[in-house]
């Protein structure tokens, strides 16, 4: 590979295809070429400025399996890296696409900051991808270079000197066996961001609220987030399956009333929208 | 005198299936360093290339002997098998990773990569091409590169390879690069339904 | 030509560790049974008694390459020296685990390390530290330390073996040694990435 060229060789590439579904085959990938995320990523965003939402990752399956095929042998491990990748790609996608609804929760780095963090990985990947391009220009250049590798004649190993006794220190097993005892650090699951809140929690909040008497919907679950908003609606259908509470909504998408039951047996309501 | 400890040096290349450093030569022929400077000199002449089947390489942090790629047509046909299998593009980018930042973790070479360097890194250390070098302070085992792998790629030492920096974009690449990441990211904060 | 066959034949003999029948030669060199007479002669020559530090032998039917006797002393220093070489941090942990763990299987080891022990347990079973010990209930080999393995680290018995509780990171735990290490060994294998 070229030592400078390859970016500028990217830049070049023509204008911006807003609005379109790329497709693989516009892009014209040579798939030999990518040899993980960060790679693949880097063209893509550099090519005709792809949005990565924009891209139909089911097309880049389909090429790479067109392209196995042509290879005619399937070669396992390349495979398997392919699924892994498309697999990160796929996760990259998600997150972008979850970005642009849940911006104040997930971003909580600024646009440019997180823009840098990426162009740094994505340069580090290149890097060690062009380092291995010279690693394998080195093997090749060994080629048909071989090594002895015969065991010591018979005569000499039988008179080669056998290290004296207790001239190895016991203690280096036990320090070994103390590292082993180390636990690793538990992984934080952080990134995950998973609200965790019970049924129980909201069925206690929502029977708070009916002690007071009548409250909407929007109120039990005022500035709550997505996953707690439907759990508390799951609360919800829980009272009211047990008799305990009820509810009317005037108009569709309108404010939904919530008040104690009347009566202790189970009724339908007027409408369950929200 | 000096020619014998020429030959004496030249046994000792032959039987040591690893480089040897001059050192090593020195203690066990109980010789200085300069008579054994003198005496590798004496033989790489000897050695000169196109003059003889083996070759005096200097490799690894030491002195080797290694077949002329001349008779590899020969040598393939008697032991039947390659010399060394090629990499995947996978295990030799886990191996520059390894090569430019050892010691490093396998986590880290993921981290780096961005798909799992696992059956990678299995494959190198198989063929010893790289070996573990203790624990990171979390438990989780180091790798380097072995002598084996400076001596199948030809190196005499890992400062022979070139600085991992000129295969960066310049500056003013950069520069672009981080423009167009930028606007990437503003269009699709902009733009309307995703794809798929 | 018959200096370019002359160099491959030389080639062959250096790589094999057995020796090379004149048949084979020819076979792998393609040329005639008298081609390879004449390059053996011409190599004999070149390889005349006290010019070279390695011999043109014929042995057993075949020719072979062999170190020089004279070089006989510095060799044995060479290989005795590297011999007493210290324990890799991969042997070292390998043989702590089946010293104290004995009798240990090696899939067994390899989860306590996270890692395989294959090569490190070949070079200990090699240096007749370790030893096989029967086998498991599924079948697999186990291993334990051998009487050179107590002379070399200076014990009398097994029990002269330090205190594993000094090195302990978390003497707390209450658990018996064997299942820590697996637990650990587990966690790291299984978590795979903790970012160091």
């Amino acid at each position: 590979m070229c030592a400078t060229g390859w970016a500028s060789e990217l830049l070049a590439v023509g204008p911006g295809r807003y609005g379109e579904r790329v497709s693989i085959a516009t892009l014209d990938l040579d798939l030999d070429l990518f040899s993980g995320p960060f790679d693949l990523l880097l063209t893509l965003i550099l090519r005709e400025e792809v949005d990565l939402m924009e891209l139909q990752l089911a097309d880049v399956v389909l090429a790479y399996l067109d392209y196995l095929e042509t290879r005619g042998d399937l070669d396992l491990e390349t495979a398997t890296e392919f699924i892994v990748l498309i697999a990160a790609l796929l996760e990259l996608k998600s997150r972008l696409m979850l970005s642009t609804e849940d911006e104040e929760e997930l971003l909580d780095i600024e646009p440019a900051q997180a823009a840098e963090e990426l162009l740094e990985r994505m340069l580090e990947a290149r890097r060690y991808r062009a380092a291995a391009g010279h690693l394998g220009e080195l093997l090749q250049a060994e080629e048909g270079v071989r090594f002895r590798e015969a065991p010591l004649p018979a005569n000499l190993r039988k008179t080669i000197a056998q290290p004296t006794d207790g001239s190895q220190n016991p203690e280096i097993l036990g320090q070994a066996l103390g590292r082993l005892l180390a636990m690793p650090p538990a992984i934080s699951l952080r990134h995950i961001g998973l609200p965790r809140v019970t049924v129980s929690e909201r069925l206690a909040h929502l029977r708070g609220l009916l002690r007071r008497g009548r409250f909407s919907f929007d109120e039990a679950v005022g500035g709550a987030d997505r996953m707690t908003v439907a759990v508390t609606l799951f609360a919800l259908l829980e009272l009211y399956k047990r008799g305990e509470a009820t509810w009317e909504q005037e108009e569709s998408f309108g404010e939904i009333a919530v008040h104690a039951s009347a009566v202790q047996a189970p009724g339908y309501p007027e409408a369950v929208a929200g | 005198m000096s020619e014998s400890l020429q030959r004496t040096v030249e046994a000792l290349l032959f039987l040591a299936s690893d480089p040897l450093s001059e050192q090593e030569l020195a203690e066990a022929t109980e010789c200085s360093a300069a008579e054994i400077e003198a005496a590798l000199q004496a033989l790489a002449g000897q050695y000169a290339e196109g003059r003889r089947g083996i070759r005096l390489r200097e490799l690894g942090g030491g002195w080797t002997l290694a077949s002329d790629p001349a008779a590899e047509d020969a040598a393939r046909r008697l032991f039947s098998r390659r010399r060394v299998a090629t990499l995947t593009p996978a295990q030799a980018e886990t191996l520059a990773i390894v090569a430019y930042l050892q010691p490093i973790s396998r986590p880290e070479i993921t981290r780096i990569r961005g798909v799992s360097a696992d059956s990678a890194a299995a494959t190198l250390l198989e063929r010893g091409l790289i070996e573990e070098a203790g624990r990171s302070q979390f438990g989780a085992v180091l790798y380097r590169t072995s002598t084996q792998f400076l001596k199948l790629f030809g190196l005499r030492t890992l400062q022979e390879l070139p600085d991992a920096a000129r295969w960066d974009p310049t500056p003013e690449e950069q520069a672009k690069l981080r423009e167009r990441l930028l606007r990437a990211g503003e269009a699709r904060a902009g733009s309307g339904a995703p794809a798929d």
